[in-house]
């Protein structure tokens, strides 16, 4: 199973990068687009998301490594400390998603907010503070 | 004209994007050999993970014990996210009176109701199981406590009348907060370094095992659980304008 | 303690003082003010030795502290002219608001000064500096609503030339490594062949107090609008402190002059002559079509700068003691004249000439002053202005062969008659005015102090000698040598102190016996007339005409001058002011207000510097 | 127990987790409980610094871990004096609001003083920790809170600035996150003493990308320009506090973020020059925005991001002499600003229409707070005797020795804007006439001592600066002595007891 998986990697080698940093590339560079186009207050909050989970997406992407097992030393795997993938970006992206959700939360409250002051969810119309 | 600037713009940065990640080579090993006398930092936390965290969790080792802070940081985080969204939506009191502050409820059908009721123990349960085994099995307090509160927002939009109890999950969000902090600080008591290991009980890859990591991680379990249902609770709460 | 500090700390727990016994007890505000500064002067005189230096530091930067002969003749201005004003305050500031904001501001102006006289190192120099400004510009907004817009304006000019100050100061730190004054001369930091702009920038600096054209708009309004007691020291005492400045760096630019810098040390000496002629024309212009006498002696003020500086642009011997006399003639009689005009404002309730007039007879030791001062500012003999201008005129013809600015100066010096005259006249001479019937004479403690200067001037005037002296010390210590008294014509013939007294004796005599005679003869024989008693050449004005001769009083003259006050400095500053506030309300507009803006904002310079990264940021 | 860096970290959050629970014993002890943190903080402080000056470092491990593989607190002269700083003014904060809030019922109190602190606390995290991924832990804590602070108010556009303020915050967050991405696989450490020793080791082209992601970073908490789009809306719309918390503390934080990167953790040209550009670009757009504002708050939240661009430009001249001025100048205008912040949202508060024309004549009724705003208002234009003019000079004396003249006469021509715009309100405040009579708001008599304290600081440091300079060289020093950092970090990990 694993050097099957080992040689389909190496076989499509650049297909796979291209596909993991691709897509995460990708996905921030959507997210950003809807920040900085979309009017709509959620729709912003979306990309903000989106260009998020693109930066996540990076993370566990550069913490693989070619034939390597999740991180943890289940019986059968005591010794595989040599074949795990690197553990800490892992460690890195769950702290990271959380802050993302919080952030993500307060946005949407203030959203609502906002909405309700000034009834409407386009930012370029909500702009009594300027100058 | 502002949408092709910005498609520029982003071209731009993707191609520097692309230009960086070019030269960092996917699935190459970075850790290098772990059994050095000085290795990286993954590579330390690989071959001392099960010696001195007495987890086989490498990931919940360093969640919790390696990079116990930031963990310590992230629940804060929530914690903030929780007060902030409380005080950003807060109402006065007479616009509490005033203002109908039904709860946003989606029409459910029966069958969602009874499925969710049989549903929501089965959930809570499992969120349960994921931050109990954190320190053994993918999984751990943040997974758990998200799988619970999604229990509970499967209860708050199929149920109208289903209010969670404030007083009761103020209870529990201090004390599991309190209580990683006081497993810390009996760290610093016993081994002089906040959030140090105590000395293990039981077996790796048993359940009673591990030190202080899994108690934490129960702890911090509850937190997220209570604070995400909170968030939800919260968010929900605002009735649409009319 | 060190005499100094002592100084100094009782100049701040009097500012202290004054503005607490002022919530208590406003009436002993003042007085302690005076107190205050009288036990300054007191110490000062008894304890401290000329030459002595103190040594010190804070901030990590060594400072000094002393007096030297130079800086004493300026001591002795400022706190003489201090003394009597703070005299003068107590009864003129009466019945004011905020007496403790006054008077503790009018200490910390005369402890600015006298710590720039204390000071022998830049940062001192310059935090005293500071503190003068801004303790004078509180002092200028004093008066409300209406001076706000001037104390603005002094606080910018202030702060131009503070800062062009300072940075000549850090850039004689960055230089030559020190920030002691002597120290920085001797290495040559005010040498022209070494660097220009240092002594440059300090002269923009002093120059901005010494309110040289074309920094001078901020003075005429900031000398008129705050009260009177304090304008005798403004204008008096403080734009002296610029005297000061300018005369340090000037002497020490001139006595570096080697050949390689003749050239540009002659376009500085003619540049700032110049300059000073200009000052003291456009001014003395200004000052005739003025009709409230403030303005009037506000204008005059700056015009008489324009003189001093002038006789400091020579840098010959001679010319550096026209000016120096001139600088303390100048603070006496202008003093005496602010006081003046303030008793004026303070009996009469205003000091637009076309108001008043004819208040000789109710305000006698009033006009007493005002005459002797208006002849010491005419430069009329035999009073101290005519000595002064002599020796000007003097050391521009015989040591620097100026001719042209000979004319210009004595063009605005003739000029200067003209107001002088009108202030006298249109104060206190002619009819009497209705309204002006109930007037009295001035408090005997404002009295005091304008007498006391009064005669000063006479005193001087009749035996220069009292002020070449320290003069010539002073001289010395900037380095001019061989000061002697027999260097002009007129001193030389005058200046012994025999010559001058006879003179002095048979005008003083001729004085009280034409004064005597007309007081009696004016009781008896003169009929007192009123502006509006004029029935008899057949109409009759009615109650609200203005009749008083000082309307139009110079018609003819602005009439042919009208082209030169279409376009004034002031109004070249305002535009400049127009284009940076524009400027500054363009700027704001980047904060669009729109959040999507600031992300797109962030972008751009995310990539602007992406694109740039390698030259920007190289290994 | 012994005091150590932890404390700063643990102490708050155990008030912050517990205060919900004791607000049901007492209704007062809420409001009380965050003072007491604060004031611990102080005492934190002082215990480290007397320490730290005399060791010269204080590292503390987490979790028993060795200093590249656990996080580590490490106090050096210079964050243990920015710690310090930010210690006692989070207390004077703290006490000028104590019974502020109650008065004004706007919100939910007891999540504004849990933020409040928790702000400060991340604040002091972001400089204590060794470690970076810890140290974007932190930066968020603080971010969420100031978004939340800044909408407190439901009567202002505050949800409006909190939105902008998230949006360019996550922003910064992300590009941050990628930042440190990047530098974990160049360097396969997150610990900044490794970091910066094996910097050497990354491609020249990938360690520009991280330092330019990093500066964008941080230089949108440090009010840099173009980034700074954010600031002006919040400081204006957040409570009093809170606006004297941003420009005293958060923006510090940020500035010393950036600082630590360009200082510790690169060694790479062209980054001072970059700060200097990017200074003075910041200081003269905030200072001439400032002129026209008709909103104090918003004038001084110009000026704050003003000064931080002089902070920038001392710290981008790079000698051991700016860094000292630099350090001096964080101290004033944290001391200077929060006192505006203090006393101006007062001023405000008691306008009619919250603009700066409608604040006519105020000091005669409010004497004390109009008296300390012009305190603040002299000391921040850097007028002498107060504390704000030694600073300007050390940075020009600094700029002079290495012959930037036109540096000079630049940061002094912004001087003269700022005087222009200070002096305007002053002048506005005192003299003229008072028009609207409206129901004057006193501040209490804590919020009077609070701004008491900082204004006989801004004397006291004015009239005798050799009180701090001291503390500062021996910082300035221990920031650009970056060796001994890593020397310390990686060899000397022995736990201080």
């Amino acid at each position: 199973m694993q050097e099957e998986f080992n040689e389909i990697f190496l076989k499509y080698h650049e297909i796979i990068t291209l596909g993991v940093y691709g897509t995460a590339i990708g996905l921030m560079l959507i997210g950003l687009y809807a920040i900085l186009t979309k009017k709509n207050l959620v729709k912003i909050v979306i990309g903000l998301s989106i260009f998020d989970a693109g930066i996540h997406l990076l993370f566990v992407g550069i913490g693989y490594v070619k034939g390597g097992t999740a991180p943890i030393f289940s019986p059968g795997y005591e010794n595989a400390g040599n074949r795990m993938v690197d553990p800490v970006p892992q460690a890195l992206v769950l702290t990271a998603i959380v802050i993302g959700f919080a952030v993500t939360a307060v946005a949407l409250s203030l959203v609502i907010r906002l909405y309700k002051h000034h009834n409407t969810a386009k930012i370029d119309q909500i702009k009594s503070l300027k100058w | 004209m502002k949408k092709v600037l910005v498609i520029i713009l982003l071209v731009i940065i993707g191609y520097f994007l692309a230009e960086t990640f070019i030269n960092i080579p996917f699935g190459e090993n970075r850790i290098g050999d772990i059994n050095l006398e000085k290795p990286t930092a993954a590579g330390y936390y690989l071959s001392n993970t099960t010696e001195k965290s007495k987890v086989a969790n490498v990931i919940t080792a360093i969640v919790v014990n390696y990079r116990g802070l930031d963990t310590l940081g992230e629940v804060t985080v929530l914690f903030l996210a929780t007060t902030g969204i409380a005080s950003i939506l807060y109402r006065r009191k007479e616009e509490e009176e005033n203002a109908e502050t039904e709860r946003l409820s989606l029409p459910s059908s029966n069958i969602v109701r009874s499925g969710a009721r049989v549903l929501f123990p089965t959930i809570a349960l499992l969120g349960i199981y994921v931050f109990i085994h954190g320190h053994l099995t993918p999984g751990g307090g943040f997974q758990g406590g998200t799988i619970v509160a999604t229990g509970f927002l499967l209860m708050l939009i199929s149920y109208k009348g289903f209010n969670t109890n404030h007083n009761r999950m103020v209870w529990i969000e201090s004390l599991a907060g309190l209580s990683f902090i006081f497993l810390g600080i009996w760290g610093l008591i016993s081994d002089n370094t906040f959030l140090g290991n105590i000395p293990e009980v039981g077996k790796l890859n048993s359940l009673i095992s591990g030190g202080l990591i899994p108690l934490i991680y129960i702890a911090v379990g509850f937190k997220v659980a209570v604070e995400l249902t909170g968030i939800l609770d919260i968010l929900l709460k605002i009735k649409p304008k009319k | 303690m060190n005499i100094f500090f002592l100084i100094i700390l009782i100049f701040f727990s009097g500012a202290i003082l004054s503005f607490i016994i002022n919530k208590i007890a406003p009436k002993f505000s003042g007085i302690t003010t005076f107190i205050t500064i009288a036990v300054v002067v007191f110490l000062f005189f008894t304890q401290i030795e000329i030459n002595s230096i103190t040594q010190f530091s804070l901030g990590g930067i060594q400072m000094q502290f002393g007096v030297n002969n130079y800086t004493y003749i300026f001591a002795i201005l400022v706190l003489g002219l201090s003394l009597l004003a703070s005299l003068y305050s107590i009864k003129y500031m009466q019945n004011n608001d905020r007496l403790g904001y006054f008077y503790s501001n009018f200490i910390l102006t005369v402890t600015g000064m006298l710590g720039i006289i204390f000071s022998r190192d830049f940062i001192s120099f310059f935090i005293f500096w500071e503190i003068m400004t801004w303790s004078s510009y509180l002092i200028v907004l004093y008066n409300g609503k209406h001076s706000s817009k001037s104390g603005m304006k002094y606080m910018i000019f202030s702060a131009i030339g503070a800062y062009a100050m300072l940075t000549a100061i850090v850039s004689i730190k960055g230089s030559y490594g020190t920030f002691i004054i002597s120290d920085a001369i001797q290495q040559g930091a005010f040498n022209f062949s070494e660097n220009i702009y240092i002594p440059i920038m300090l002269l923009i600096g002093f120059a901005v107090k010494a309110a040289l054209m074309p920094l001078h708009v901020w003075a005429p309004n900031a000398y008129s609008k705050s009260p009177m007691s304090f304008t005798s020291i403004f204008s008096g005492a403080m734009s002296k402190m610029g005297i000061l400045g300018m005369g340090l760096v000037l002497a020490s630019v001139y006595s570096q002059t080697t050949n390689d810098n003749t050239f540009s040390v002659l376009v500085l000496k003619q540049v700032l002559g110049w300059l000073g002629g200009i000052t003291a024309v456009m001014a003395t212009i200004y000052a005739l079509i003025q009709t409230d006498a403030k303005k009037l002696l506000a204008y005059s003020s700056v015009a008489q700068l324009g003189y001093i500086i002038v006789g400091l642009s020579t840098g010959t011997k001679l010319g550096v003691m026209a000016a120096l006399f001139l600088a303390v003639i100048h603070a006496v009689f202008k003093g005496a004249l602010f006081m003046v005009a303030g008793a004026v404002e303070k009996q009469v309730g205003t000091t637009d000439m076309t108001k008043i007039s004819g208040l000789i007879r109710k305000m006698p030791f009033t006009f007493f002053t005002a005459l002797v001062s208006i002849i010491a500012l005419a430069g009329i003999p035999p009073l101290g202005g005519f000595v002064g201008k002599w020796m000007l005129y003097e050391a521009l013809i015989t040591e620097s062969n100026n001719y042209f600015l000979v004319i210009v100066i004595f063009f605005s010096s003739t000029a200067a008659f003209l107001y002088s005259y009108r202030f006298l006249f249109g104060l206190f001479l002619g009819q009497e005015e209705k309204e002006t019937e109930h007037v009295k004479e001035a408090p005997v403690t404002m009295i005091i102090p304008m007498v006391i200067l009064a005669l000063i001037l006479i005193v001087t005037g009749a035996y220069p000698g009292i002020l070449f002296e320290p003069i010539a010390h002073g001289m010395h210590y900037l380095g001019f040598s061989d000061v002697n008294w027999d260097m002009s014509v007129l001193v030389n013939v005058w200046g012994e102190e025999s010559n001058m007294a006879y003179i002095n004796l048979s005008i003083g005599v001729v004085f009280v016996v034409v004064f005597l005679f007309l007081t009696i003869k004016g009781y008896k024989g003169t009929k007192n007339v009123g502006t509006k008693d004029i029935s008899t050449s057949g109409e009759i004005p009615t109650e609200n005409e203005n009749l008083t001769f000082q309307l139009d009083f110079f018609k003819p003259f602005e009439r042919a001058a009208a082209p030169l006050y279409k376009r004034s400095m002031d109004k070249i500053w305002n535009d400049l002011g127009n284009a940076l506030e524009a400027i500054f309300d363009f700027t704001r507009r980047i904060y669009t207000g729109n959040g999507q803006t600031y992300a797109l904002f962030v972008i751009i310079f995310l990539v602007i510097l992406l694109i740039f990264k390698n030259t920007l940021f190289t290994n | 127990m012994v005091i150590t860096p932890i404390h700063y970290i643990i102490v708050p959050l155990i008030a912050a987790f517990a205060i919900p629970l004791i607000s049901k014993i007492h209704k007062e002890l809420y409001r009380i409980v965050p003072g007491i943190v604060m004031f611990y903080n102080i005492i934190i402080s002082f215990v480290l610094m007397k320490e730290v000056n005399e060791v010269g470092y204080i590292s503390e491990i987490i979790a028993g871990w060795e200093a590249p593989w656990g996080i580590n607190l490490i106090i050096t002269p210079f964050s243990g004096f920015l710690v310090s700083l930010i210690s006692v003014l989070g207390f004077l904060i703290w006490l000028y609001q104590y019974r502020f809030k109650k008065v004004i019922d706007v919100g939910e109190i007891k999540s504004y003083g849990i933020m409040q602190m928790l702000m400060i606390t991340g604040a002091i995290g972001i400089i204590i920790t060794g470690d970076i991924f810890n140290l974007f832990v932190f930066m968020e804590i603080v971010a969420i809170t100031a978004v939340s602070l800044t909408s407190f108010y439901r009567g202002r556009d505050g949800a409006e600035a909190g939105f902008k303020y998230l949006l360019i915050g996550s922003f910064a967050s992300a590009m941050v996150l990628l930042a440190i991405l990047i530098l974990y696989t160049q360097v396969g450490t997150l610990n900044m003493a490794e970091i910066s020793e094996r910097m050497h080791l990354v491609p020249q082209g990938i360690k520009a990308t991280i330092l330019i992601l990093f500066i964008v970073g941080f230089g949108i908490e440090a009010e840099l320009f173009p980034l700074n789009g954010w600031a002006p809306d919040a400081y204006s719309q957040a409570p009093g506090p809170t606006s004297a918390a941003f420009a005293g503390i958060v923006v510090k934080a940020g500035i010393y973020g950036l600082i630590r990167i360009i200082f510790t953790l690169f060694d790479i040209d062209g980054a001072f020059d970059f700060l200097i550009i990017a200074g003075l670009v910041t200081m003269i757009i905030a200072e001439f925005s400032a002129v026209k504002q008709t909103n104090l708050k918003r004038m001084l939240a110009y000026s704050s991001i003003g000064q931080m661009g002089l902070v920038l430009i001392a710290f981008g001249i790079g000698t051991k002499e700016a860094v000292f001025a630099a350090l001096f100048l964080m101290f004033n205008h944290a001391i200077i600003k929060s006192l505006l912040f203090m006393t101006g949202s007062i001023l405000m508060y008691n306008s009619k229409d919250k603009t700066i024309l409608s604040i006519h004549g105020i000091a005669k009724k409010l004497p004390y707070v109009s008296i300390l705003f012009a305190i603040g208002s002299f000391a921040i234009v850097g007028l002498p005797p107060f504390s704000g003019f030694w600073s300007k000079l050390y940075i020009l004396t600094a700029a002079a020795n290495k012959e930037m003249i036109l540096l000079i006469i630049a940061i002094l021509a912004v001087s003269i804007v700022e005087i222009v715009y200070y002096f305007r309100v002053v002048s506005k405040l005192y003299f003229a006439e008072d028009t609207e009579h409206i129901e004057i708001f006193k501040p209490s008599i804590n919020s009077l001592i609070a701004m008491g304290v900082l204004a006989i600081t801004i004397i006291v440091i004015g009239v005798y600066p050799d009180l701090i300079t001291g503390y500062l060289h021996n910082a300035a020093d221990m920031l650009l002595d970056k060796t001994s950092y890593i020397k310390f970090v990686l060899n000397n990990n022995v736990q201080i007891q």
